[in-house]
């Protein structure tokens, strides 16, 4: 998201959800919506059903296919191939807006440039997508001025996920696709709260409302406002962290709600760093695999044990509501910090949630005008900078915060670790429809664990079949870091040489396979793409 | 607009609205049973008939454009007793074990049989009877309560895009079920079960789980996807015993399998309920918060003083409210000294 | 699957189509002689049309049979004309002869199907029956019978069941 | 015969084929052959199969033409054919006992034949045949040197309302889908004739499928429609294989297809959609639902089809017999079509005559003819000389007529003034002999086995309804039931979703208006026509039985017993009434009370 927040200046979802029963176009890639945000995807339907009309772009034949005019069945990886040739045709056929082009962006050379070689044929060639197909989707994207793109770790899961990010915002830029009404870029967000962890600051590189930590007039800011010496040195990313910790410099790490041991890759990798800690302090609502790692646990308490604030996927802050009282001595994560904090001599006092949220505001203006009185009975979208603001739909009706946006020239790389003789699949990881990232809470769930419980690998029937593999049969799945033993699904969703494996299942870690490469901006790692191979178990006791 | 007379309030309405809805607008009550708001019209329950000036017979509201000028009577002794025979008919063929119903004081039917005061009933004759049960693990389908009245149908259909469900066989033996009778294996969305106005579709783990009316009801935000549906925990006793989602909210009531069902993880008897502190010898041992506060602290101290603040990083959590993070991050940055905080937002 | 290539057939006459569902019920049946559960399924996932939708029609048409039907198709008429003229006794009358029991349409050794229809349209020869395609019109119980009979005398399996029938 | 032309006109439609058509065809092309005497009139002798002209019972009905010289004869077999071949082919002498007689003449005089006016003459599977006959003149009149709204001034002039139930003026309906703007309009032809105990559809589409076709293009030019379907039945398979021909002869001849005609603008093509046997898709919105591939479960009009229909366009949907109308009536005149029948039911109907009637078939009368002369003149009265006791109209939408009330015009209003409808023409013959209870039971069975089970009414009402009246035909009914059942049946007319719940209840109420005596016959244990088998029971007359034992062998429930060659007895405590033994017993031993 950050990649987003570079090019426009900010990485949220430029519409709200209700603007999609508007589109005229709808433009998903990489983004399974119709298992991951199933309700989105439900208005995405509606708008369907309104006449709307949907392009797909994924690797797998994910359920929203079903619903698509065009479907873009890429290769992993490809996506920037994909969205460039895009761009060319929209350039070629002349659908591009001038108007919008010549007022709010720059740089269109660079990009025309960068673009010229990614006629359909190339682009076909790299992706795997017919040449008309391309061609296809480029007029009815370009050629619509209500048109809205979807994207989520599809995109940003890879070595070049900025990349990918760039090259939708591209699109965008050159149709004028964004900032209108029911026409934008929207990155769906995959848990409740990632978008209020940011505005909130919980990044190494800005404070809250992404003031950055490098300029010393916020540094001063805040100093002020928490009465504190702060540090002006941009802090580490979780995944560099990890990298630290296993190299012995980071010696301390206080996780809260998190269960990095499952959700980061290379678990192999992340169990030594953790385990190379003087000290893990873990606080959560259950004994997570990274818990039982700790030093310190601490119980907390759920969602529905506290009061509070989320700002959901469309910049929505939403009321979170105390139902029950929490298990035992379990305590609310505010007050837990809280005293934590007392103890290292700086005090914090919050006579309850609001006041919290209301020191926010007072250091955000995007969320000044917002108080839970506001948003009783419905949330409202930042930014709303005063009490009388009714909050922003969609963002950039008056233009980019920056000016003029710039059109970034894209080049095609491919994924870091490419199918090879000895590991001949490609392996893409995600979520399905039942469960939740890690499991935490899901596989809990008795019915979710009847109708979902085992983990899977898809396969194509292609496959499956040369190498005489049942459905239902259990394989093991290998890659240069790990291997996990689990169930083959044989399904038409992924094409001949693709695997997918959900990452919620501990007993059967896609995690344990997938490569910690990075992207070298946002520090994302490729969870989409690894090699790896496949081989017949004889009994399952070899799998344990 | 379209100017309309009904029950001689007179209203104005947008093309293609329905006379049902023009009533709703005027406050004008018309019993319905098949309808949805969210959802196409069917006209299959009868109730919402009205007459109209002009047309010889009763027509249903749900389904009828208003047109320009339109005279509307909801309600008339001939109409109310034909409603009356309707809700006799279906209540000839249905279960009427409200005592045990799990729905029973959230139901339309019943709401509508104590209104018109069904009791006798002139038309007792055969009834469905079904014997195979669903077993699927989410939702309850107990199809002798079902009345047809399509609504899960369109639902699946028109909101999921599933069809997962769909009627099968016809008149007296229709049906609503999965292909072929098989056990219900789809999305597990719930729609069907949110907008079903009897008992026929229930929530499997909301089973002996408390009376409508001593349960607590509770508007919240749904802790899963991005997506941030509001939803409604039904608790009892320090219990959340089932989800909900209004209709009235952003999200139209419409939810996903987790969001509706997967519940059950807050009162789990694996949730943490003291501190722990890890033995040398490897295990945890539970501790007060006195004791592991006091400890977390020394041991951050200690570090922060021999390695420097950067030693220590940490990880808040996407799923934890923005007070908590705001907390968190402020505790790194104040208290700690670093900017060493992040969360998941790439995983 | 060994239908299968009969039913990428089949699909294959159907991509793309709107409302295809009825035809493609009717042709399944003609190449099958029933409507298979697994066949159906794959063609619906083949079309990505829902099974829910075959099942909800295949169910509400009289016309479709999920089980195999009989060697021989016995169809009798019980429209009106048929009716007044004793179409009611003379069906019992083909169900004793065949040996069904109650709410059975097929015999247990696949040799007879007796269906019902609703009107063939041939009411001023009523009581019809069909046999195999062929219309018997001023049908008596005498006349099925002998019918009956001659269609088990060409199998020779049935030779047993004739004779105990004759006295 | 030299020098004479030949023709032989064999009926081949299904009751033709079912008495034996096809093989007395063969027998025909066999004899003439090896008689000589084809080649011997050089090619002159023609033979033709032809389609219903209407008095099935007679089949197999062989014309045979010398120049022009018509003899008919009737219940013709295969056996029979070498002797007319050598007789009146050869030697030039009619078989007289073979020809039909009075009542077969009788059977026609009082008819006028629009519709099935080429029904039963030409040769249905030969579209020169139609044309030879003047067929696709007005086809070609009208896309020629008409404007579309002066062919829909013809129609309406005509009077011509549709015939498939409902009576909505024909030329209004095209009037009204030829003002809507719309990218796409379609004519549906519904052949879906679902009545039971009606045939004329089936019949005329058997006899002559090219005058159905002309009046669909003469509408799609009419309304601007580019798509045509006809719904069948699949239960029909010789008039669907007629069809398909003569689409395809239609096709080859530029009546359909792109450019008819050479008129460059003018596309239109039809389809045949078949079936899949429910009764309910008569019903417009069914019908489309049924076409557009799913369950045929009515929807709620207002929209009605000619404004939303087949995929949400406008579409006309007209029944086989209005459509067959249309050529004549653009060949002859609106005044002509309209100078048949009454002030408001013009022209003729087609009516499906059953029953216990002696000349039962097909027949076409002017509207308003009185239903005295259909029954005694046209049907040549009651078989058996039994007492006429009603006649039974519209199917399971329609009602009883009494026979004190047989001087009855046959024309919409007036029957729907007593309590029963035109419908698609079912006319079935009831006499002394047939139970009007049963008759409402059987109806009321079958609309309630073809509800679609969309709304509460028809989908509950109509099984409540099968319920009493089961009860009543025990012998277990009250005076109450009797009430309930008009109550309940009024309501469910009152609140159902479509035609067919808005008058199932008809039969009943008809019944129970005019033979209410019968119904309380009932209450009281009997059933005066000896039909309701719970109320019947069943003895040996001693000094008839032979002792055969038939009765013994076939009863199911073995209560018959006796030995041999002497009077058997039935244990009326193991009976189960089912009539076994009273059908097969040959000296009438077997009482039934």
């Amino acid at each position: 998201m950050a990649s987003l927040a570079t090019i426009f200046g900010s990485g949220a979802m430029t519409n709200s959800i209700k603007e999609i029963e508007g589109m005229e176009v709808i433009f998903t890639i990489g983004s399974n919506t119709k298992e991951t945000h199933p309700v989105i995807a439900n208005r995405m339907l509606k708008a369907i059903r309104k006449g709307a009309r949907l392009i797909v772009a994924d690797p797998r034949k994910v359920p929203l296919v079903k619903f698509a005019e065009i479907f873009l069945r890429l290769r992993p990886g490809t996506d920037v191939a994909l969205l460039n040739g895009i761009a060319h045709v929209i350039l070629k056929e002349g659908l591009q807006n001038d108007e919008f082009i010549t007022e709010r962006t720059e740089r269109l050379e660079g990009l025309k440039k960068s673009i010229e070689a990614f006629t359909p044929e190339a682009a076909s060639k790299i992706t795997g997508v017919p040449k008309e197909d391309i061609i296809k989707a480029a007029l009815l994207y370009g050629g619509s001025r209500r048109a809205g793109i979807f994207y989520t770790m599809g995109i940003t899961q890879h070595t070049h996920g900025t990349d990918n990010v760039n090259a939708i915002a591209n699109l965008a830029l050159l149709t004028g696709n964004i900032g209108r009404e029911s026409t934008g870029i929207n990155p769906l967000r995959g848990q409740n709260n990632v978008q209020g962890a940011c505005d909130a600051g919980c990044l190494p590189n800005v404070y809250p409302g992404y003031q950055r930590v490098d300029m010393p007039m916020v540094k001063n800011r805040f100093q002020e406002a928490w009465k504190a010496t702060l540090s002006d040195k941009e802090g580490l990313k979780s995944t560099e962290m990890i990298k630290s910790a296993a190299e012995g410099k980071l010696k301390a790490l206080y996780i809260m709600g998190e269960n990095p041991l499952i959700t980061d890759p290379n678990i192999g990798h992340t169990t030594k760093a953790l385990e190379n800690l003087d000290f893990l302090l873990v606080q959560d609502i259950f004994l997570t695999e990274t818990a039982a790692l700790a030093d310190v646990v601490l119980p907390a308490t759920c969602f529905a044990e506290k009061n509070g604030t989320f700002i959901n996927t469309e910049r929505k802050v939403q009321l979170v509501r105390k139902a029950v009282e929490p298990p035992g001595e379990a305590r609310e994560d505010m007050r837990i910090i809280s005293e934590l904090s007392v103890r290292l001599g700086y005090p914090m006092n919050y006579s309850s949630s609001e006041a919290a949220f209301e020191e926010l505001g007072n250091l955000w203006p995007a969320l000044a005008g917002i108080s839970y009185s506001r948003i009783r009975s419905e949330g409202i979208h930042w930014p709303c900078p005063t009490k009388d603001h009714p909050g922003t739909d969609y963002l950039y009706k008056a233009g980019f915060p920056r000016g003029r946006v710039s059109f970034s020239a894209v080049e095609y790389i491919p994924p870091a670790e490419l199918a090879d003789d000895e590991y001949p699949f490609v392996l893409t990881t995600g979520r399905n429809l039942f469960q939740y990232h890690s499991g935490s809470m899901t596989r809990r769930v008795a019915p979710i664990e009847a109708h979902a419980g085992e983990p899977y690998v898809e396969i194509s029937a292609e496959d499956a079949s040369r190498l005489g593999i049942r459905d239902g049969l259990m394989i093991r799945v290998k890659s240069r870091r790990g291997q996990i033993g689990l169930k083959a699904l044989i399904t038409g969703r992924v094409s001949e040489g693709l695997l997918f494996i959900p990452m919620h299942y501990k007993e059967a870690a896609a995690n344990v396979l997938t490569s910690d490469a990075l992207d070298p901006y946002a520090k994302t790692p490729e969870f989409k793409v690894c090699a790896v191979k496949i081989e017949k178990i004889n009994s399952y006791e070899e799998v344990l | 607009m379209i100017k309309v007379l009904i029950d001689g309030k007179a209203g104005a309405v947008k093309e293609g609205a329905t006379v049902l809805e023009a009533a709703r607008m005027l406050n004008i009550p018309i019993p319905t049973l098949c309808h949805h708001p969210k959802l196409s019209p069917f006209g299959g329950c009868r109730l919402c008939i009205v007459e109209i000036k002009g047309i010889p017979r009763p027509v249903t509201s749900c389904t009828t454009p208003v047109t320009e000028g339109m005279e509307v009577t909801t309600s008339t002794p001939a109409l109310e007793d034909l409603r009356k025979t309707v809700l006799e008919l279906i209540l000839s063929d249905h279960p009427n074990d409200c005592m045990l119903c799990e729905r029973a004081g959230d139901c339309t039917l019943q709401e509508l049989a104590y209104f018109y005061d069904v009791k006798e009933n002139r038309f007792a004759g055969e009834r469905r009877i079904y014997e195979k049960k669903d077993g699927n693990p989410f939702i309850e389908r107990d199809m002798e309560k079902c009345i047809l009245c399509g609504r899960c149908v369109n639902a699946c259909e028109e909101i999921q895009g599933v069809s997962a469900i769909d009627f099968a066989y016809r008149g007296f033996k229709s049906k609503i079920c999965p292909p072929y009778e098989h056990d219900l294996n789809c999305e597990f969305c719930g729609q069907c079960v949110a907008v079903c106005p009897t008992g026929a579709l229930t929530g499997k783990g909301w089973s002996h789980k408390g009376r409508q009316k001593d349960i607590k009801e509770v508007d919240t935000t749904c802790p899963y996807c991005g997506t941030g549906c509001g939803i409604t925990l039904h608790v009892k006793r320090n219990e959340v015993v089932r989800v909900t989602s209004k209709e009235s909210g952003w999200n139209e009531g419409w939810l996903c399998a987790k969001g509706r069902f997967g519940y059950s993880f807050i009162g789990s008897p694996e949730r943490l309920r003291t501190p722990l502190i890890k033995e040398a010898a490897g295990g945890f041992r539970e501790a007060s918060w006195d004791e592991a506060l006091e400890y977390a602290a020394k041991r951050l101290k200690e570090i922060k003083e021999k390695h420097g603040p950067d030693s220590i990083g940490g990880l808040s959590s996407a799923r934890c409210t923005n007070e908590d993070n705001y907390l968190f991050q402020k505790f790194m940055r104040a208290a700690i000294g670093t900017n060493n905080v992040d969360h998941c937002a790439r995983l | 699957m060994q239908d299968l290539k009969t039913l990428e057939k089949i699909a294959a006459g159907h991509i793309g189509e709107k409302g295809g569902v009825i035809a493609i019920l009717q042709e399944v049946q003609d190449a099958l002689g029933y409507i298979p559960e697994e066949a159906v399924n794959w063609i619906a996932d083949r079309l990505w049309i829902p099974r829910s939708a075959f099942f909800g029609v295949a169910t509400f048409y009289a016309q479709f049979y999920f089980t195999p039907r009989g060697k021989n198709i016995i169809t009798a008429c019980c429209g009106t004309a048929c009716h007044v003229k004793g179409s009611e006794r003379l069906i019992n009358g083909i169900a004793r002869e065949l040996n069904l029991a109650g709410g059975q349409d097929t015999t247990p050794d696949m040799e007879f199907t007796l269906e019902k229809v609703n009107c063939v349209g041939a009411c001023s020869i009523a009581p019809v029956v069909i046999i195999n395609k062929k219309v018997h019109g001023k049908a008596g119980a005498d006349k099925i019978r002998k019918e009956l009979k001659a269609l088990r005398k060409t199998d020779k399996n049935a030779a047993a069941v004739e004779e105990t029938d004759e006295e | 015969m030299k020098n004479k032309e030949i023709g032989i006109k064999i009926c081949m439609g299904t009751g033709g084929i079912a008495a034996g058509g096809t093989q007395v065809m063969e027998a025909f092309t066999e004899h003439l052959r090896s008689s000589g005497i084809e080649a011997s009139v050089e090619k002159r002798c023609s033979m033709h199969r032809v389609g219903c002209r209407g008095l099935c019972a007679k089949d197999v009905l062989v014309d045979i033409l010398i120049d022009g010289d018509k003899t008919t004869y009737q219940y013709i077999t295969s056996e029979m054919v070498p002797r007319i071949v050598k007789e009146h082919l050869i030697e030039g002498a009619p078989i007289e006992e073979w020809t039909v007689g009075e009542d077969y003449h009788n059977f026609h005089r009082k008819q006028v034949k629009v519709v099935l006016s080429d029904c039963g003459n030409i040769d249905p599977e030969d579209i020169n045949a139609y044309i030879a006959v003047g067929g696709y003149e007005a086809t070609k009149a009208a896309v020629k040197s008409m404007t579309p709204e002066e062919v829909i001034d013809i129609i309406k002039k005509s009077g011509l309302r549709g015939r498939g139930g409902a009576g909505f003026p024909t030329g209004l309906k095209w009037e009204i889908c030829n003002k809507i703007q719309s990218d796409h309009k379609y004519i549906i032809c519904n052949a879906d004739e679902g009545d039971p105990g009606a045939f004329m559809d089936r019949s005329v589409i058997e006899g002559n499928p090219h005058a159905v076709i002309e009046g669909m293009i003469i509408g799609a030019y009419s309304i601007g429609a580019a798509g045509g379907y006809v719904y069948i039945r699949a239960e029909y398979p010789l008039a669907v294989e007629r069809l398909k021909i003569a689409l395809r002869q239609a096709r080859e001849n530029n009546f359909l297809g792109n450019k008819i005609l050479g008129r460059g603008f003018l596309n239109f093509d039809i389809k045949i959609k078949l079936g899949a046997g429910a009764f309910v898709c008569g019903e417009e919105t069914a019908l489309i639902a049924s076409i557009e591939g799913r369950r045929g479960m009515p929807r709620a009009k207002p929209p009605f089809p000619v404004y939303s229909g087949l995929w949400g366009k406008p579409t006309v949907i007209n029944n086989v017999e209005t459509l067959a109308n249309i050529p004549y009536i653009m060949r002859k005149g609106a005044g002509w079509f309209s100078s048949y029948g009454t002030e408001k039911s013009k022209g003729t109907k087609v009516f499906a005559l059953t029953g216990k009637v002696k000349n039962s078939g097909l027949i076409e009368v002017p509207m308003g003819i009185p239903l005295r002369e259909i029954i005694y003149d046209i049907g040549g009265g009651i078989e058996g000389e039994k007492a006429l006791k009603a006649v039974q109209t519209g199917g399971p939408s329609g009602g009883c007529i009494p026979a004190d009330m047989i001087d009855i015009k046959m024309d919409y209003e007036s029957l729907a003034q007593a309590g029963s409808i035109v419908g698609s023409g079912g006319m079935i013959v009831l006499d002394e002999d047939d139970c009007m209870v049963n008759v409402a039971k059987y109806f009321l069975q079958f609309t309630q086995a073809e509800s679609c089970g969309k709304c509460v009414p028809c989908r509950i009402g109509t099984k409540r309804l099968l319920e009493i009246l089961d009860k009543i035909t025990k012998g277990q009914g009250t005076e109450d039931d009797l009430k309930l059942l008009e109550k309940l049946g009024s309501d469910i007319k009152s609140a159902s979703l479509c035609g067919l719940g808005q008058t199932a209840p008809n039969p009943i109420l008809s019944t129970l208006k005019y033979f209410r005596q019968e119904y309380e016959a009932h209450l009281e244990g009997r059933c005066p026509a000896k039909v309701c088998r719970d109320l019947l029971t069943y003895s040996v007359i001693e000094k008839f039985c032979t002792g055969c034992g038939a009765c013994k062998r076939v009863c199911p429930a073995g209560a018959v017993t006796g030995e041999k060659k002497k009077p058997h007895t039935i244990d009326s405590s193991l009976c189960i009434k089912c009539g076994a033994c009273f059908d097969v017993c040959k000296f009438k031993a077997v009482a039934k009370e």
